[in-house]
């Protein structure tokens, strides 16, 4: 007998919880198809901004022992371009999330605004990059009032349901959880990458990034979104995705196990490739079915 | 004893420097990379950038990079003199194939000859017949001609003699003339879009290095990603072939810069062209 | 010729810039001892709070392919036994650096009245604990505010100099540090643990650690500890101790490019054992000949 | 197909649980665990903690662990039903070495005994002639008796006969009537100090099982450290031989509780060693 794997949240279908993270692989409607292909059960876009944005200088990612760092600095051809791009993204083949960045209130509105009409089946609001001026954690939007304005601006312009993006390292992470909720956002994702972290050559002395530092993901983050996640669980009651360091099935259990109802996957993407998608739900389906679970969603907060 | 991390760039010292041309210079590098033909890398200029340059050529325990300077990291680079440190990411994406071949025509516009300079090295050591077209707008842009001239290569370019004006014309001369069994080409877009034209309607084997804008090389940041098929040429690439490159629609029509915006060769290919001839 | 490994903090000569961070092995002066005969430049004791403390349940530590959590709960015989076990630390052979810890202003000073005279070189304080009930993070300790009253309340004490180890995570770190060092701080420690991460084992659905969740260390945390680092450097001005995934001389090394004036050891000492210590200098000192450095102390702050 | 972190404890089920005696449990369970006799493992319940206990017995595809209930942990175990899931990480530390060896002595005490009761399996499937001193304090706990014997091993404890009021006169008994060429014991510490002192005495080979509280097993806690040599005795432990155990000051004087508090034999005898005879 084969798992169910399929997850409903905020009443959007997904044929199994994983998710493609924001920033990997979602610049074009073409490569997000290609990742649908792949077994994604939703994609989200890289963050749009109101503005085309050329980002930081190269390198923007470094991989290492116990995971990765990037600094792209949020590069994407801004609202406009990114309408004409992801046009009727109904059509891709399964959920498309639309991530929307800006540094004001009014940038978020503006991007929601020019893209609300393109097909996309949920926006996601990141507050906590750790590694662009202006946006996120270094835009001072990581509190309780900021995830409550910017969640109320954007509630006001569409229907569609709105995830905001938390940070799993900030202290207050779960206030500002709170906070989106109680003005109406429909979701929380725990979230983006950590630190920001640094790695230096020494032969030549020289931080290797071109932002000099950027955000810590995959492995070396696991354990830390788990927790996120799992003290979200006993915090709201919106469903809650989980993201940082996915890589089997065992993760993807795991991050549901802690409260998560679906899973977003970077730097996993990144290492093993789209096909990625596919080895994690097939890893996920076999164990639940030999552990006599029916469906993937028995699984959710089972550890607390 | 060495410390490294692998997955740090690789850092190298520049053995020496060699000027080819105006604004074009050759960077020698001691390292044995074991690259393959097409391939490129991210060489990392410690705290300015990092971006692609294919590999020129290669020995046991040296390798080069020609770069025309165009904007400010080649400008830095150009700054930079022998013995100083440089980092590289690769060798990295697809190379040509030139299995079985016998006789092959190379053809290299700007800042993409370097790309074809070290097949027509390679293909040379197999034993290949190798003719080598060389692109350029002026005469005193032609490069690489005695470097591949003393390995046995035949060497053409519209300069040796008045009669063409365009290289297209040299191109379709060449490959009338000769029995190829293999076109192989790095340079403007516009040229090789008419190459993979007629080489599909010919039925020749061809293989093009088809240039992006590549900011990580890693297939991370997307911005090399292609329509409609959705691959990332710094992986898929930089070496397609004829065929591939026909399934791209954007081939010859737009790519993307580093905001991922597109950018038409025809509204601007000046600026999107700029090194090819 | 061989390079010169020697570093003076705060007047402490350490033959070699490695200090053993505190929780690993620093239980008895025995096993201090064995450190040093390893090659430990310095040592740090378990942390030493005013009563005896079990710690929390089992298990307390759990490695994964990233790190390793743990969640000791500062389990120590109290400052009583402490005095009586370290009784002429100086005696070990290297410096000997004692970890006060305590749930209230008091607690520090009650400590440090009873183990000041034990022949320690210096003491260290950690208000960045994330994973024990009343301490550190979890005690609110971790705010510019207490960093100031607690750095004053034991330099009262004491001439030894007071280190104070940060939260390489904690967004307001930096000016934690400040205010230490505004109080009269003579070094900070950055830092400790990160986190806390949870590790849960799907095949029963439960946290691993017995307390659920600890703090996050190793190769996970060795970035972020190295901009941590990098950050302090600009911001401070007396000496910085890195602490976080140093594993080998290149790690060594950057940790010190970064800013770092010495570097304390914790997951490599349990992953390698003690003779870590003599591992790392040698690769250090063989990377530094190589590169004609004659003294470790030229690498400094050099990636600034 | 199996997911599995493999620093995480692995999981198995209870596949059965015999009663040995009141309080004395034997827990079994289907794993090729390919333990050395004197190891031990940290059993995990999953949500309450993770306590060290020798392994009793083992074949290729079963091991066993027999636990004296004595305060929450074990009380939560005796609670466990077959079926149930458990973890646990090892096999952990040093073993008992009978290379070689003919004829030996085994003494177990208490919570001591399913350490030796293992040697005394592996010593039989090799061949050895195997005496075995059994210590309790009343007879109802002397346990693995029939075990033992089936297995082909001499039993003796004091409620055979009514000829000793101490084990340890019957110990040196059978030391003096016997050739043995190797002791090995485990059991409460002041027993294990004459047996080292004897055996050093008299140059006799014997090796011990010394048990410290161990919060980690991994050498991580320091719990386990032994004055003066600052090592950890879950790792560099539980078996030592009596010269090692006679260069450790502390061995039959103190050893440090949870908190790393000394706790000595004298002053709480009673506490320390209240699961041995
Ligand atoms: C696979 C590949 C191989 C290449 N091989 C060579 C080579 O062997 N020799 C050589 O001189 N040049 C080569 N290039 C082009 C080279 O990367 C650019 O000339 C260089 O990056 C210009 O940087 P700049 O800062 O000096 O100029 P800028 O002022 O930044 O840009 C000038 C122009 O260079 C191009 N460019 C800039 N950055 C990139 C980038 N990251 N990726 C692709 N194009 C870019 C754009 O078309 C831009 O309009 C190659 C490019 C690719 C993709
Ligand atoms: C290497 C080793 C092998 C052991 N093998 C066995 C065995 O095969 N069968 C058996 O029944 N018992 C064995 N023990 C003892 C067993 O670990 C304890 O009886 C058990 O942990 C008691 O836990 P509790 O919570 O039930 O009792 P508690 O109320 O916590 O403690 C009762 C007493 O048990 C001892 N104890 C408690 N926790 C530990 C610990 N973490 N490490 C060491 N001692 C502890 C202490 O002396 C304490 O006074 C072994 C101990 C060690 C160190
Ligand atoms: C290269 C890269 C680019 C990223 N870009 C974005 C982005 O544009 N917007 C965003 O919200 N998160 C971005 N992230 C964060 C990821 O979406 C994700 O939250 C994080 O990497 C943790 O998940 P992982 O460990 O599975 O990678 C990026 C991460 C990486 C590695
Ligand atoms: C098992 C363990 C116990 C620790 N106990 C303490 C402690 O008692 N006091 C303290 O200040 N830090 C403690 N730490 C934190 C370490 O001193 C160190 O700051 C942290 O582990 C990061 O360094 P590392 O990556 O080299 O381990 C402990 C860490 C570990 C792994
Ligand atoms: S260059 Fe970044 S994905 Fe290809
Ligand atoms: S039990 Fe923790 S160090 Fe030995």
């Amino acid at each position: 007998m084969t798992a169910d794997l399929n997850v409903t949240i905020n009443g959007l279908n997904l044929k199994n919880p994983t998710i493609l993270a924001s920033g990997i692989l979602g610049v074009t409607k073409a490569s997000l198809k290609n990742v649908v292909n792949n077994g994604a059960g939703a994609v989200t876009t890289k963050s749009i901004s109101a503005l085309p944005r050329q980002g930081h200088p190269a390198p923007i990612i470094i991989t290492y022992e116990a995971g990765m760092l990037n600094a792209v600095g949020y590069s994407n051809p801004g609202a406009q371009k990114a309408k004409e791009e992801f046009q009727n993204a109904q059509t891709v083949g399964a959920p498309v999330i639309a991530s929307v960045i800006g540094q004001s209130i009014e940038d978020f509105q503006a991007v929601v605004e020019q893209i609300k009409d393109c097909g996309f089946a949920a926006m996601e609001i990141p507050l906590s990059c750790p590694h662009t001026p202006g946006f996120g954690s270094l835009g001072g939007q990581h509190t309780p009032q900021m995830a409550a304005a910017i969640t109320a601006a954007v509630k006001k312009l569409t229907g569609l349901p709105i995830w905001i993006k938390i940070s799993p390292t900030h202290q207050n992470n779960l206030k500002v959880a709170q906070a989106a909720e109680a003005a109406g956002a429909d979701a929380i994702v725990a979230g983006n990458s950590m630190g920001p972290g640094m790695i230096i050559d020494i032969e030549t002395a020289k931080p290797i990034l071109g932002f000099k530092m950027g955000g810590v993901s995959g492995a070396a983050l696991r354990p830390i979104a788990v927790r996120c996640v799992y003290d979200l669980y006993q915090t709201v009651k919106i469903p809650i995705i989980g993201c940082g360091g996915v890589a089997s099935g065992r993760d993807l259990i795991e991050m549901m196990m802690a409260g998560a109802q679906a899973v977003a996957l970077g730097t996993a993407v990144f290492i093993g490739g789209a096909s990625v998608f596919n080895k994690i739900t097939r890893e996920a389906a076999g164990w639940l079915e030999e552990n006599n679970y029916k469906k993937i969603t028995e699984v959710i907060g089972l550890a607390h | 004893m060495s410390i490294k991390n692998p997955a740090q760039p690789t850092i190298v010292k520049i053995k020496k420097i060699i000027d080819e041309a105006p604004g074009y210079k050759t960077f020698v590098f001691e390292y044995p990379l074991a690259g393959r033909p097409g391939q490129y890398l991210m060489l990392w200029l410690p705290g300015v950038d990092l971006k692609p340059f294919s590999i020129a050529w290669q020995t046991q325990s040296e390798f080069a990079l020609a770069v025309l300077k165009r904007g400010e990291f080649t400008a830095k680079l150009f700054a930079a003199k022998a013995g100083d440190r440089l980092g590289f990411l690769g060798p990295l994406g697809t190379y040509y194939n030139f299995k079985n071949k016998k006789k092959i025509l190379l053809i290299g516009g700007g800042c993409g000859t370097p790309s074809v300079v070290f097949l027509a090295q390679a293909a040379r050591e197999q034993g290949l017949e190798v003719d080598f077209i060389l692109a350029a707008r002026i005469a005193e842009e032609i490069i690489f001609e005695r470097f591949l001239a003393d390995k046995g290569v035949k060497v053409f370019h519209r300069f040796q003699n008045q009669k063409y004006e365009h290289v297209w014309d040299l191109i379709e001369d060449k490959i009338k003339a000769e029995p190829y069994d293999g076109l192989y080409a790095c340079g403007p877009e516009l040229l090789l879009k008419r190459l993979v034209d007629l080489t599909l309607n010919k039925n020749i084997f061809c293989q093009i290095s088809m240039e992006r804008y590549m900011k990580c090389g890693l297939g991370v940041c997307g911005k090399c990603c292609v329509d409609p098929i959705g691959l990332c040429l710094c992986q898929a690439g930089p070496v397609v072939t004829n065929q591939l490159a026909n399934q791209i629609t954007e081939f010859g029509q737009y790519y993307r810069d580093a905001s991922g915006q597109k950018i038409y060769f025809d509204d601007k290919r000046q600026k999107a062209d700029s090194c090819k001839i």
